[in-house]
C-alpha cells in the first residue's frame, strides 16, 4: 500500500464517516432496531474481499479460511435484509379504519 | 481495465448504502432505503464475482458457501422472534467480525513478508479487533440468551489483567510491523484477542449488554475499514466508516437515555449484585385481581401503557393492541409511553408494538409524555421495571441514579403487571411498587393483559347489547 | 491522471456531493446570505492551485496567469470570510432588556 | 513525503469545511462554523507553501499577490452595503471563476501535449465551465446593480445561436481529447466560453438574477472540482462538490419558493417586458398621510410587519426597528413576515433586520404567519410588491402565477409603504394596490418610516408624560 493510497484511504474514510454521522443521527428512535439489522447487513460487505480469496485458491489454507468467511458474511447479509424488511413491513402509519373497531386483531 | 470498472460498481454500491442509511431517516422511506442497500450489496457481489483470477473450482466453493450461508441466513431472518433481536445481532457481530478476522489473517498469509509498516499495523489492529468482537459479542449474545450469568463477574486484578492483555497485542503488532516476517506471531496475537475478547465483556452485567453491543458493532465497523484499507478497497471502507458511526451513535445514545458514561460500561461493572437496597422500605404492597384492574381501567378517563421488557419476554404485544381497542370503544384515551431503553435494544418496543400493528405515531417518547403524568388517570406499567424505578431521580447510591425515567408516580394511580416482586434487570428494587397509589396484579404479562382485554370488552358487551 | 486516481477522485466528489447535499439541506433560511458568503470563501480554495502554479515559475506565461489567479482567489478569500464574518455578527437571539424599551436604537 | 504532509494537512482542511458548513445550521453555532472555515483554509494555505519546487523569486510574487488580493478584498468585505450582497457574491463568483480558469488553462500549457483523454476532457469542462462562470456572472452582477438593463432582452433564434456556441465549445473539447496537442483550440475554447457565459444571461430577466447566480454558483463548484481532478487535489475536489451542492440547494429552494422550474429560469427569459396587465383594473387607489397611518396603527392590537426590497434600497431596516419597538410600547403585537424570495437573495430580509438588532426568533416564515393573517388588524407592507401579489394566486396568466404569497389581503387593513405605483422586479401591476381596504402611503420606506416611528411614540409621550 503506498502513501498514497493511504491518504485517499483516509480521505475516503474520513467523508464516509463524517456521512455516516450525519445520515445517522437523522435516524428516529423508532427505526432504531431496524437500522441495527440494516448495518449489520451492510457491514457483510466484507463478503467482497472473501471471495476473491476463496475464488482464487492461492493455497489450502486461504481456501479454507475464505470458505469460512464466505459463509460468515452470507448468513449476515441474508438474514440482515430478511430481518429489516419482516421488521419494516410492520411499521404502520395510521389504523386502517376497520382495526380500530376490532375487526382485525392484528395478529401477522 | 476490468479492475477498474469492478471499482466503478463498487462506487454505486457506496452510494447505495449511504442512501440506504440516509432513507432510514422516516418509516415512509425506509423500505425504498432497505432496497438501496441490496441493490448496492448485489451489484457489489456481481462485480466481484467477475474479478480476474477467480478459478473454475474456485467458483464452484463460492458458489457451495453462498449457498451454505444462505441456508443458514434465510431461517435465522425470518425465524428468530423479536423478543431474542439482541441476541440475534450479537450473534451476527460475531459471524460477520469472525469473517472480517480471517479474510485479515489469510491475506496476511498470502502476502507475507512483503508488507509495509502502515499496511502491517492496520492489518494488525484489524485482526485484533476482529476476534475480540468475536468472542465478546458471543459473550454478549451468551448473556442476552441467558445461557451465561447475566450478572457482572468481577475478581481481583481484573483491570490490570485485561490492560496486560492487550498491552502484549500491542506489542505484537509493534513487533510485527518491524518483522513483518515473524509469521508464528499471528496465531499468538490471535489467541490474546480472542481472550481479550471474553475478559472484556466478563465483567459487564446484562443490562449493558445493549450498550456493549453497539459498541461492538462500531469496533466491527473500525475493523471492517481496516480491512477496506488493507486490500485498497473503497467500499469496504465507506461501508466501515457507515457501520462504525452507526454502532457509536446508538452506544451514545443509549448512554446518554440511561445517564451513563461509556467508561462507565466499559470498565464500571455496572450491576453488581447488591445487597438488597436499604433505601426502599418493603412496605405494605397492595395487590389487585384483574377484575377489579379492569373496572379501574374502564372508568379511567386517560390510560397510558408503558411497556417494558417483561411485555417482550411474554409476546403480549397483540393483546396488548387488543386491550388498548377495548378501552378506546369504552370512551377512554389510550396512549403508549415509550422509554428510550425499555426492552433490551433501541426501539425495541417501538418494533414490537408495531408487529402488533400498533400505529407508529400514537407511540409516544418520554419527552413528549413526561409532562402529561400529573393529568393521568391511570398508567399501566407492563412488565416495565427499572424505567419506571423512581429512585433514578433521588436516590444516589442507586445504580441507575441520574437516568431519565418515565415519571408514573406523578399519575393518580399506577398499576403494574408483572409475576413477582423480582427485580428488574439493573437488578435493584423499585420503591414504585410500595408507593400507596400503586396496584400490582400479579401474572404473566399475556395473560394477564388477555383476561383484562376480555373482562373490559365483556362488560361492554353486555351493557351496550 | 491514472485510470485509479479518477476513481479514488470520484469516490471522493460522491462522498463529498452527498455530504454537502446532506449538511446544507439544513441550513437555515435565516442563514442563506452568510451561507453563500461562506461557500464564496472556501470555494476560493482553488488559491492552493494558483499558490504552485505562481510559486514554480515554470513560464512568464504561468506566472502572469497564475499572479492574476492568486489575486482573484485572495480577493475572494479575504472578501468572503469578512463578510460572513460580519453578518454572523449581526444575529441575536433575544433582545437585550434595554433594547425593548428603546434605550438603544440597534444602530450599529 | 513533505507532499504526503502536505496531503494529510488537507485532509484536516476538507474536514474542517465540512464542519464549517455543518455548523451553519444555527445561529448559536454558525460563528463556529466560520472559525472551522478559517483554520482550514489557514492551514491548506500553510501547508501549500511548503510545496517542494517553489522559488524564492516565486515566493515574493506570491507575497506581492496576496497583498494585493488582501488589499481589494479586505475594504470589498467590509465596505460593501448588505443591500448589495447579490452584486457582491455575483461579483466574487467571477473572481472565483476566473481563478480557476486560469489555473486550468496554465496546467494545460504546462503538461500539453502528455495529457490522457479523461483528464483532458476534464480539464477541457474545466476551461469552459470556469471562463463561462465569469463573463456569466459579471453580468448577473452587472443586472443587479443596475448597470446593465434589467429587462430580458431576447432576439431571434437565441437559442439555436446558445446551442451552436455550446456545440461548437464541446466539439473542441472533444477534439482536444484525441489531439491533447492542439494548444491553438484552447483560446478558441475561450472565446466561446466567454461569449456562452453573456449570451446565457442577457435574456433572463433582474428578477431571475439571484436564482442564476445560486446556478453559477453551482457550475463554480463544478470547476473548481474538475480543476482538483486534473491537479489531483482532494482537497479542492471537496470544497467543489460542497460548492456546487450549496448553489445547487439553494437554487432548488428559490425556485420552488417562487414556483418555476429551472428549464423556465434557464431559457424561460421570465419578466419580459409586458403590456400593462388587463387583470387588474386600475380602480381608486386610497392613499393615507403619515399621521392618518400612525393613529392606525397605534390602534390596532397586533400588526404585522412585511419588508422587501424597498426597504433594503432604502436602508430603512433601523427605522423599521424603531418603529416596532414604539408599537410594543404602545403595546400592540408586532411581527415580522418574510417571504423566502424577499429582497434579491435568499436570506436577504433576515441579514438586514439582523443588522438592525431585530432578534431572529421574531421573524416569521411565510408557512407560519399565512394562517394569521385572517387575525391580523393591520399589514404593514414596506417596500415590497411582488411577495405580496395575489395575481399569484388566481391570475394564470401572470408570470408570476403559483408562486405562494405573503396573503396579506386577507388582514382587515393593509398599509403599502412605497415611492409609486410602479411595478416591482417581476414589472407587473399588482391589484392589492386597488384594494378596497389598502392604504397607499407614499413616500421613501426610510423618511415614512421614520416619520411614523415620531409619531406613534411622540403621541405616547404627550400622554404618558
Ligand atoms: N433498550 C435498550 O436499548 C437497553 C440498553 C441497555 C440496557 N437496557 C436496560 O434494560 C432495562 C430495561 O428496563 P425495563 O423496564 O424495560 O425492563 P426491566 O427493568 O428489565 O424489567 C422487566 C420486568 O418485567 C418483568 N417480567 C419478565 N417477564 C415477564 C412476563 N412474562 N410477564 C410479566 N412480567 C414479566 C420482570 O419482573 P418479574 O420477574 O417479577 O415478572 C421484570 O421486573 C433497563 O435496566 C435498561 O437500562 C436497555
Ligand atoms: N430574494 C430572492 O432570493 C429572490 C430571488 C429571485 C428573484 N427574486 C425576486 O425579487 C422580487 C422580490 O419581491 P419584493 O416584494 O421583495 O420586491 P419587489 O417586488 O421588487 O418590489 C419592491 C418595491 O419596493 C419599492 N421601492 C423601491 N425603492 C424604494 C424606496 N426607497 N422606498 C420605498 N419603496 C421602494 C418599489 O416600488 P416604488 O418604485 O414605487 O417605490 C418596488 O415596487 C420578487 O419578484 C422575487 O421573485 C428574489
Amino acid at each position: 500500500m503506498s502513501t498514497e493510497t493511504i491518504i485517499t484511504s483516509l480521505f475516503i474514510f474520513a467523508l464516509a464517516g463524517l456521512l455516516g454521522l450525519e445520515v445517522i443521527r437523522r435516524v428516529p428512535k423508532l427505526l432504531h432496531t431496524p437500522l441495527m439489522a440494516l448495518t449489520n447487513a451492510l457491514s457483510a460487505i466484507a463478503l467482497v474481499g472473501s471471495i476473491v480469496i476463496l475464488g482464487r485458491q492461492e493455497s489450502t489454507y486461504a481456501t479454507i479460511l475464505g470458505f469460512i468467511a464466505v459463509v460468515c458474511s452470507t448468513i449476515n447479509v441474508v438474514g440482515g435484509f430478511l430481518i429489516t424488511d419482516k421488521m419494516l413491513r410492520m411499521f404502520r402509519r395510521r389504523p386502517d379504519p376497520g382495526a380500530v373497531n376490532g375487526r382485525r386483531d392484528g395478529r401477522p | 481495465m476490468r479492475q477498474h470498472v469492478i471499482e466503478l460498481v463498487y462506487l454505486v454500491a457506496a452510494i447505495g448504502f449511504v442512501l440506504s442509511l440516509k432513507w432510514m431517516s422516516s418509516p415512509p422511506t425506509a423500505r425504498r432505503g432497505l432496497l438501496a442497500g441490496e441493490i448496492g450489496f448485489g451489484l457489489a457481489i456481481a462485480a466481484t464475482l467477475a474479478t480476474p483470477g477467480i478459478t473454475g473450482t474456485g467458483y464452484a466453493y463460492i458458489a457451495a458457501a453462498l449457498f451454505i450461508g444462505a441456508a443458514i441466513g434465510v431461517p435465522l431472518g425470518l425465524l428468530v422472534p423479536m423478543t431474542a433481536m439482541p441476541q440475534r445481532i450479537a450473534l451476527s457481530h460475531a459471524f460477520g467480525a469472525l469473517a472480517a478476522a480471517l479474510v485479515g489473517t489469510t491475506e496476511y498469509y498470502l502476502t507475507q513478508p512483503a508488507i509495509g509498516k502502515f499496511t502491517m499495523g492496520v492489518l494488525g489492529a484489524e485482526i485484533l479487533l476482529g476476534f475480540l468482537v468475536f468472542t465478546g459479542s458471543l459473550m454478549a449474545a451468551g448473556k442476552l440468551q441467558e445461557l451465561l450469568p447475566q450478572r457482572p463477574i468481577t475478581y481481583p486484578a481484573q483491570n490490570a489483567i485485561n490492560f496486560a492483555i492487550f498491552g502484549a497485542a500491542c506489542a505484537i503488532i509493534i513487533a510485527l510491523i518491524f518483522t513483518p516476517g515473524s509469521a508464528a506471531l499471528i496465531p499468538v496475537l490471535i489467541v490474546l484477542a480472542l481472550a481479550f475478547g471474553v475478559l472484556l465483556i466478563v465483567p459487564i452485567g446484562g443490562a449493558d449488554m445493549p450498550t456493549v453491543i453497539a459498541l461492538l458493532n462500531s469496533y466491527a465497523g473500525l475493523s471492517g475499514a481496516a480491512l477496506g484499507f488493507v486490500l485498497d478497497n473503497k467500499l469496504l471502507i465507506v461501508a466501515g466508516a457507515l457501520d462504525g458511526t452507526s454502532g457509536l451513535i446508538l452506544s451514545i445514545i443509549m448512554c446518554r437515555a440511561m445517564n451513563r458514561s461509556f467508561r462507565n460500561v466499559l470498565f464500571g461493572a455496572f450491576g453488581q449484585l447488591q445487597e438488597p437496597d436499604e433505601g426502599v422500605e418493603a412496605g405494605n404492597v397492595r395487590s389487585a385481581s384483574t377484575d377489579e384492574a379492569a373496572e379501574l381501567l374502564k372508568l379511567a378517563r386517560n390510560v397510558v401503557i408503558v411497556p417494558g421488557y417483561g411485555m417482550a419476554v411474554a409476546q403480549a404485544q397483540h393483546k396488548v393492541r387488543e386491550l388498548a381497542d377495548a378501552l378506546a370503544r369504552e370512551g377512554v384515551d389510550v396512549k403508549f409511553a415509550i422509554h428510550p431503553v425499555a426492552g433490551r435494544m433501541p426501539g425495541h418496543m417501538n418494533v414490537l408494538l408495531a408487529e402488533a400493528n400498533v400505529p407508529y405515531d400514537q407511540l409516544l417518547d418520554m419527552d413528549e409524555i413526561n409532562p402529561d403524568f400529573p393529568q393521568t388517570d391511570v398508567v399501566l406499567v407492563l412488565g416495565a421495571n427499572d424505567v419506571v424505578n423512581p429512585a433514578a431521580r433521588h436516590n444516589r447510591g442507586s445504580p441507575i441514579y441520574g437516568m431519565p425515567i418515565l415519571e408514573v408516580d406523578k399519575a393518580q394511580c399506577v398499576m403494574v403487571v408483572k409475576r413477582s416482586m423480582r427485580a428488574g434487570f439493573a437488578g435493584i428494587e423499585n420503591e414504585l411498587f410500595y408507593d400507596p397509589k400503586t396496584l400490582m396484579v400479579f401474572g404473566d404479562a399475556k395473560a394477564v393483559v388477555s383476561e383484562l382485554g376480555a373482562e373490559v370488552s365483556g362488560v361492554k358487551d353486555s351493557i351496550g347489547i
